[in-house]
């Protein structure tokens, strides 16, 4: 059940109307000594290095003479993991942690007690679902929002016929991405979305080899299946690869059979789009992504934001954000990035080179 | 000839048994402990603290419990691969349970019971049908955590009273957490058994040559039975623990910790093929990784090159005594042969 | 071949000390000496197993460095070591030919059994070369040791009690291929404890002490008890004794013991007192009724009194309970945890008597019992704590009796407990055996050594192929009695039935 | 009924088990899902099965010594990645010289495990426990968190996977596939004729008669694991031209699958026993099982592992049950046989 929550505005870059500060956006002062972490859900992939080189960014331009870390565990052992490092930035004397949380309330002692031992504990990509123990957390996209867009890009892809499709998902217990398919199951119960069929959700566990093979398992299970929707950045290459190998699409003069849309990465997936087995599928930049995560810790750390609702402030070459009750959660503020940039045949060579 | 076990001979043993455990392996993981706290408080002022100190256990205390048992395991000459897997299925009985609103303290009790029958199982396809331990905890590693995905599928459960959350967080006696307080007290019992009791030396013996332990009367399928229920049950406890400590259980609780497990044993010199190895070496063991992990974090080493760097300590451990071993031989065998040259001439030179 | 000034040691134990020893090609070479006294560690050198701590090895007189077995294969060295080294899931005839590097790139299976099969026609052993490995008995083990040896083209054979588990035919067999190789010039360095046997196929006897070499000699220079008195350095007049004990109650009565495909109505009684002799040939099944009466693989039928009562033995707890005890023939599998200390093997089955009252083990006492067994039966040992496995094989068998004896049994089944002992020692245990039986034990002793049967025996038990083919009183047994029976040549109806 | 146990060892009896068992299972899974006997099911089950068949392959050896590779997984993924990202870089590099870099990396690899555990004695379990995280993690330094993406690779690379030697029908026999099988053919004839393949199963049964028997064990134990690095190295070059997105994630865990495959197909993991043939059945199996599984409609993902895993439990220690009685009453029989042959 939906808590009751004040109805999500979409402030995107263009300033909002802030009632508590008429004094307008709470400016960063840069230079200041904040020693920082960046905690990823694990290490080794593409997105979340894309995180970090904005949050790099975002730290030369407000010249924090202190280097940023770049910490992760791994894959597999990503809760007790990064239970670990944040109670070692505790002991190390960290002023802050921006957590990209790989399971769900088990951080909440950890954060905890980092808060009591007075650091800024700001989450990112995936929040506390509790919201406990989180100061704010920046979201890059509105999350009932994701569901609308995957929604909408199945629907144009599939036309007004239909038909059948297929989500791929990280694994079981992944914060977002579980709020995202939730999303997207309310967005499909409205009339217009009635033809599209969601048969299954698979888990690729973050490996090539089994979203591959789950791919193929589907088309097996399903022969009318029409799409598969990865909303998995790193799974869908595989996705793809998977429909290609087995001729379903992509195949020289013949009209593809499967397709696939969701969340994906451009330059990991220019050729596929090209040859029109993902002609559409949606992403944020993760690059901005780091950079107003980053600025939003230093501004929490340095005191220049208390973390309350109403709060405005700018982040640099971004704009101006507002924190704001999270509506997708029933405790928890967030700062909303968005929006999804929607990538096809006509933009994405341009985007794959960056 | 009735004399209690504190007598003075036996006094001067556990002394003379303490100087000869400093000259070997235990002395040289005793010496890299050192080194390690002397690196990691140079790092970081903190790391001495007693906060930090306790952390430190809290962070791995349900694998240093586990480890307890699996050194008896290990020394029985067997091996337990699915404890990690029977502290998921446990802890994610007792979220599917308190889900359906059984009361925690009765569901607590009956995660233990389940880790009790998965140790029933072992122990009788190992003990009774004779399977290889390695096949069938192998198997157990795949088929509990299949049933705990089973309990749970993508759910994760917390919310659980106040209390069992802050048992698992929060300390009770001293400093101590629970769990903590836990492994001192099974620590000091596994040293007992294992070291002076009657059970102790059949586990050794077993461990030795199974066949050598039946062909004397020791009845070999019940010693290696208990050590299942009990390996079952301490995993379980451990397994119960961490949900408290996380506040929350999914199906993949514990995933991946039977080789972190394994590895603070073997370090701590329990032979791989059973028979040998003490308590007081993987004691040590769990120090030098324990502080180790903690030392690279906080020089930010972590995830795979953690792994890495332990994976490396894991192959040294054996492999230092054995090149030790071989350089010593070398070594003597020249020594002698210089002698022995020096002695022909003094003889032939009158 | 020469060795020279050969020492090795392996930490504290001094294990040879400065050996030196000539080969010379068409000789058979006895090497000669009490448990523990360097025979196995001397040949392991001489195989590139040990690498010496000092001393010269050379063949044709140039100066030689043997790193491995390889190495020794090469130079034409091959040994048959003490304990069989087989692998049991090969086959018979890939045991012979595993480590050969003169047959090719490619097995040629169909060549390699047939050649087998030649090999183990001249040594008369009845063997299928196809049947895997596992499950051969120690005899046949030995067998295929011998045949693996031979098949070698070597100039130098190294044989380690190769005879130890082997029956009286065997061994005939086996002397028979030895003069066949001595007359084809090879060297042969033999080790052996029956000395009857070792001395009557050797042509020069070097006798080590301690680690120490004492003599070298002609086969021909020396006698029986000269060999004897430089092998313990002291001279001993009889070294089998004669059972003198008073025979008591039964103690035991055995009808009709069966056990489908092993064995078959076997009949017997035990008196206390009595020293109860089981002969046969290897692969008498002798060991599986000691199995059986032990518990360990209990037999399908018969009927067993013990001490007045009927029961049934269907467990090892059950059979100790009873009093029952058995010393196995293959101390390294059944007998000794090798790594344990001595202390703890002897108190091993006995572990009850030590405990506190909380279950704890009263370590001072059970090395009070371990250290009067240490001197009862002089088990050569620095101290009883240290590991069984670094004692040499004859000071083990005393550590394995030392265990059963501490249990107070009220029957002993000893079975070939003297195999691989040297003269000496198995007098002790010979003069053991005896005090026992005085003291009202009844004694099942198998053996394959005919005259310990004859010396030790108030009553023998034949066997064959799991029949029982007779039972002699002790007048009435004569050598050639119990041969024919082994044999099974004929059945002799039971003639001494009391 | 002698000489039909004489041909028939045990080990033979089982592969003919599973051969049935594997029948059954696609017999039964036929009447549970629909359109299971096409060419898809095959091609499915035979690709998934090839690389995982390499390894095991590989592993095999390994095992036959009464030793364990356990880092198998890492070793695949490093070389998938490495070579991944040399193809990536240099577009141009023959495909030959593609594959003997992915082989002479794994076999490096498997050089190190092999020196470790023949030279410096410590036990296998410990030094490939060791380097599994090891080589992960020098991967993951060496990556600086990067992926290699299908896009990046040549086009030989991709289609790799989808490449047919043989077509009937609907039947696809893929390139893979083929490479997979003749590596099999390759190890079993090794394995039976080679004095080397021998000399392995000597040292498995009995390590220590090995250490005195005269050949030389420590090297051959060193090729072995040197063999098994060389097939993960091929077998990574083969995961590269199959998923060719590869993370440095890439082939973590697959030394579970690879020790199942071997394990169900009657490898000893005490040495000295097994066959590749067997080897090549349990990974079909297993194959079969998960392919088979993923398609059922009535199974969920959760009770998709869950199965898995009690089916394994039930396969293996069901098995060794049996193997076990048959062994003992193959030896009684031999018992009875010897004696009546001295007769003779
Ligand atoms: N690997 C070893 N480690 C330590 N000590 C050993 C080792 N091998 C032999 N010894 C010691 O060396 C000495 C000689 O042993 P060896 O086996 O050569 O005697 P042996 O003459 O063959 O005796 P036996 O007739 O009982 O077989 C013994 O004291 C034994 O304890
Ligand atoms: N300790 C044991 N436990 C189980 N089986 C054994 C044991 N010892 C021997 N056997 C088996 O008993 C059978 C007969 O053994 P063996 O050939 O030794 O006969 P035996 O009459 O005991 O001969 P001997 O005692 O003269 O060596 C063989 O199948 C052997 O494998
Ligand atoms: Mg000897
Ligand atoms: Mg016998």
């Amino acid at each position: 059940a939906a808590p009751t929550a004040a109805p999500t505005v979409a402030p995107t870059k263009a300033p909002t109307v802030a009632p508590t500060k008429p004094a307008g956006p709470v400016k960063a002062t840069p230079g200041k000594a904040v020693k920082m972490t960046l905690l990823p859900k694990f290490l080794g992939i593409l997105v979340f290095d894309q995180t970090h080189r904005g949050a790099q960014e975002a730290a030369k331009e407000l010249q924090n003479p202190e280097p940023l870390q770049y910490l992760g565990p791994t894959p597999e052992n990503m809760v007790a993991g990064q239970i670990e490092i944040i109670t070692a930035a505790v002991t190390q004397g960290q002023d802050a942690i921006m957590i990209s949380n790989g399971g769900g309330d088990e951080l909440v002692p950890a954060a905890k007690a980092a808060r009591e031992a007075g650091m800024t504990v700001v989450f990112w990509d995936s929040p506390i679902p509790s919201g406990e123990g989180e100061q704010v957390f920046v979201a890059q996209v509105d999350f009932n929002e994701t569901g609308k867009v995957l929604a909408d890009m199945a629907l144009s892809i599939m036309g007004a016929e239909g038909g059948k499709f297929a989500v791929i998902s990280a694994a079981p217990d992944t914060a977002n991405q579980n709020a995202w398919i939730a999303a997207l199951k309310d967005v499909l119960k409205k009339p217009e979305y009635a033809k599209l069929q969601l048969v299954e959700i698979a888990y690729g566990m973050e490996q090539a080899e089994i979203n591959y093979d789950k791919t193929l398992a589907l088309i097996d299970k399903y022969p009318d299946i029409k799409l598969i929707m990865p909303i998995t950045a790193s799974g869908f290459p595989s996705v793809c690869k998977a429909l290609q190998d087995e001729g379903y699409c992509g195949k020289e003069g013949e009209e593809p059979k499967v397709v696939t849309t969701g969340l994906g990465l451009p330059s990991e997936l220019v050729s596929y789009t090209m040859n029109g087995c993902a002609p559409k599928f949606a992403l944020w930049s993760f690059v901005d992504f780091g950079y107003l995560t980053y600025y939003t810790t230093y501004l929490l750390a340095t005191g220049a934001i208390k973390g309350e609702i109403g709060e405005q402030f700018e982040a640099g070459r971004m704009g101006t954000y507002t924190i704001e009750k999270d509506p997708t959660r029933e405790k928890g503020l967030r700062v909303k990035m968005g929006p999804f940039s929607i990538y096809d045949k006509t933009n994405i060579e341009e985007a794959a080179k960056e | 000839m009735a004399r209690s076990a504190t007598s003075p001979a036996g006094g001067r043993n556990l002394l003379l048994g303490a100087w000869e455990r400093l000259k070997s392996w235990e002395g040289l993981l005793l010496g890299v402990l050192v080194v390690i706290v002397i690196i990691n408080s140079l790092q970081a002022p903190a790391y001495l603290s007693i906060r930090n100190q306790t952390n430190l256990f809290q962070l791995f205390i349900e694998k240093i419990i586990v480890a307890l048992i699996m050194t008896f395991i290990l020394i029985n000459g067997e091996i337990d691969l699915s404890v990690a897997s029977v502290m998921g299925l446990a802890a994610s009985t007792l979220g599917r349970l308190y889900e359906l609103g059984v009361p925690i303290e009765a569901a607590f009790l009956i995660g233990l019971a389940v880790g009790i029958a998965c140790g029933l199982l072992n122990g009788f396809m190992i003990a009774y049908a004779g399977l290889p331990s390695l096949v069938v905890t192998l198997a157990g590693m795949i088929g509990y955590r299949g049933l705990a995905y089973i309990l749970l599928e993508d759910r994760f459960i917390g919310n659980y009273p106040e209390w069992f959350s802050r048992l698992g967080q929060q300390p009770l006696i001293g400093p101590f957490p629970l769990a903590l307080v836990i492994f001192f007290v099974l620590l000091v019992g596994a040293i007992i058994v294992l070291q002076y009791s009657a059970f102790g030396r059949y586990v050794y013996v077993i461990g030795n040559s199974r066949e050598v332990a039946r062909y004397s009367g020791v009845k070999v399928r019940r010693v290696k039975m208990a050590l299942f229920i009990v390996s079952g049950l301490v995993a379980a406890l451990a397994g119960l623990l961490y949900a408290a400590r996380l506040g929350s259980v999914r199906g993949s609780v514990a995933e991946g910790f039977e080789l972190d497990i394994i590895t603070m044993v073997l370090m701590g010199g329990v032979n791989m093929y059973g028979g040998a190895g003490s308590l007081y070496g993987v004691l040590l063991s769990i120090l030098i990784i324990l502080n180790l992990r903690n030392g690279m974090s906080l020089i930010n080493l972590t995830g795979h090159v953690q792994t890495g760097v332990i994976g490396v300590l894991l192959i040294l451990s054996v492999l230092a005594p054995n090149l030790a071993r071989n350089i010593q031989a070398t070594l003597n065998r020249r020594r002698m042969r210089h002698l022995a040259g020096t002695l022909s001439e003094a003889q032939e030179s009158p | 071949m020469h060795m020279r000034h050969i020492s090795k040691s392996f930490g504290a134990t001094q294990a040879l000390d400065d050996v030196s020893l000539s080969i010379y090609p068409g000789e058979v070479h006895a090497l000669i000496g009490e448990n523990g006294a360097g025979k196995s560690t001397l040949i392991k050198v001489m195989t590139g197993i040990h690498q010496p701590d000092q001393g010269e090895i050379l063949l044709d007189g140039r100066p030689l460095q043997i790193r491995n077995s390889a190495a020794a294969q090469d130079h034409g060295i091959a040994a048959i070591y003490q304990e069989p080294v087989i692998f049991p899931d090969l086959n018979v005839a890939e045991n012979i030919f595993i480590s050969h590097r003169d047959r090719g790139a490619i097995v040629r299976w169909g060549r390699m059994h047939k050649d087998a099969a030649t090999i183990l026609a001249k040594l008369d052993v009845k063997l299928d070369v196809r049947m895997p490995a596992r499950g051969l008995t120690l005899a046949a083990q030995q067998a295929v040791e011998i045949a693996k040896a031979i098949s070698l083209k070597v100039r130098v054979l190294v044989m380690d009690e190769p005879t130890s588990s082997l029956s009286a035919h065997e061994v005939a067999q086996l002397f028979k291929l030895i003069s066949t190789l001595r007359n084809q010039g090879v060297a042969i360095l033999f080790i052996g404890h029956r000395l009857e046997e070792v001395l009557e196929i050797a042509d020069r006897v070097t006798i080590l002490r301690d680690g120490k070499w004492i003599s070298s000699a002609l086969r021909s220079q020396v006698t029986t008890e000269q060999v004897i008195q430089d092998m313990v350095g002291r001279q001993i007049e009889d070294f089998f004794a004669k059972s003198q004990a008073e025979r008591g109650d039964l103690l035991m009565s055995v009808r009709g013991l069966s056990k489908e495909n092993v064995f078959s109505d076997i009949n017997f009684d035990v008196y206390r007192g009595e020293v109860l002799c089981f002969a046969g040939l290897i692969g008498a099944r002798r060991t599986d009724v000691g199995l059986a009466l032990f518990g360990v693989e209990p037999a399908d039928a018969g009927h067993i009194t013990f001490a007045g009562k009927e029961v049934k033995i269907h467990s090892l707890e059950q059979a100790l309970k009873l009093g029952i005890a058995y010393a196995t023939e293959d101390r390294h599998r059944f007998g000794l945890a090798i790594l344990m200390s001595v202390a703890t093997n002897i108190t091993l089955p006995t572990l009850r008597r030590y405990l506190t009252a909380l279950g704890l083990v009263r370590q001072s006492d059970e090395y009070a019992t371990a250290e009067e067994y240490r001197q009862r039966l002089s088990i050569h040992a620095p101290s009883v704590k240290v590991e069984v496995g670094r004692l040499s094989g004859g000071n083990q068998q005393k550590v394995m009796l030392s265990k059963w004896l501490n249990a107070g049994p009220k029957l002993l089944i000893l079975d070939e407990p003297t195999r691989g002992i040297d003269v000496p020692t198995k007098a002790e245990v010979h003069h053991m055996i005896n005090a026992l039986a005085a003291q009202g034990l009844g004694i099942i002793l198998i053996s394959s050594d005919l005259p310990e049967v004859l010396a030790m025996s108030d009553r023998v038990l034949v066997m064959r192929e799991g029949r029982q083919m007779g039972l002699f009183d002790r007048k009435a047994a004569t050598q050639e009695k119990i041969m024919t029976a082994a044999m099974g040549q004929n059945r002799p109806a039971m003639e001494a039935q009391p | 009924m002698s000489a039909l146990r004489r041909y028939f060892r045990p080990e033979q009896v089982r592969e003919l088990v599973l051969v049935f068992l594997i029948i059954v299972l696609a017999l039964f899974f036929g009447t549970q899902i629909r359109d299971y006997y096409t060419g898809r099911t095959f091609i499915r089950i035979s690709t998934s099965v090839a690389i995982i068949v390499v390894v095991a392959m590989g592993e095999t050896l390994v095992v036959l010594t009464r030793n364990i590779d356990i880092s198998v997984g890492s070793i695949v993924g490093f070389t998938a990645y490495f070579v991944g990202t040399q193809l990536a870089r240099h577009n141009d590099i023959a495909p030959l010289v593609a594959v003997l870099m992915a082989i002479g990396i794994g076999a490096a690899m498997g050089l190190l495990n092999g020196i470790l555990v023949a030279y410096g004695k410590v036990p296998s379990i410990l030094v490939t426990l060791g380097t599994l995280a090891i080589y992960r993690g020098i991967l993951v330094n060496y990556s600086g968190a990067k992926t290699v993406v299908a896009n990046s690779l040549p086009q030989w690379v991709i289609n790799l996977s989808s490449m047919n030697i043989f077509s009937i029908g609907e039947l696809d026999f893929r390139l893979l596939v083929g490479l997979a099988l003749a590596v099999v053919v390759f190890f079993q004839l090794m394995l039976t004729y080679l004095p080397y393949g021998r000399r392995l199963y000597a040292i498995g049964c009995n390590p220590d008669a090995a250490r005195v028997a005269g050949f030389p064990s420590q090297r051959i134990v060193l090729v072995a694991f040197v063999l098994c690095g060389a097939l993960c190295g091929l077998a990574g070059f083969m995961y590269l031209a199959r998923f060719s997105n590869i993370t440095v994630v890439a082939a973590q865990g697959m030394e579970m699958s690879v020790l199942a495959a071997v394990v169900v197909g009657g490898v000893s993991i005490f040495g000295g026993s097994g066959t590749v043939i067997g080897a090549l059945l349990g990974a079909t199996m297993i194959g079969l099982l998960e392919q088979s599984l993923i398609r059922w409609l009535v199974i969920s993902e959760f009770w998709r592992r869950a199965l898995l895993g009690l089916l394994i439990l039930l396969a293996v220690e069901g098995d060794a049950a049996i193997m076990n009685r048959l062994r003992k009453l193959w030896a009684r029989s031999e018992l009875q046989m010897a004696p009546k042959q001295e007769n003779q």
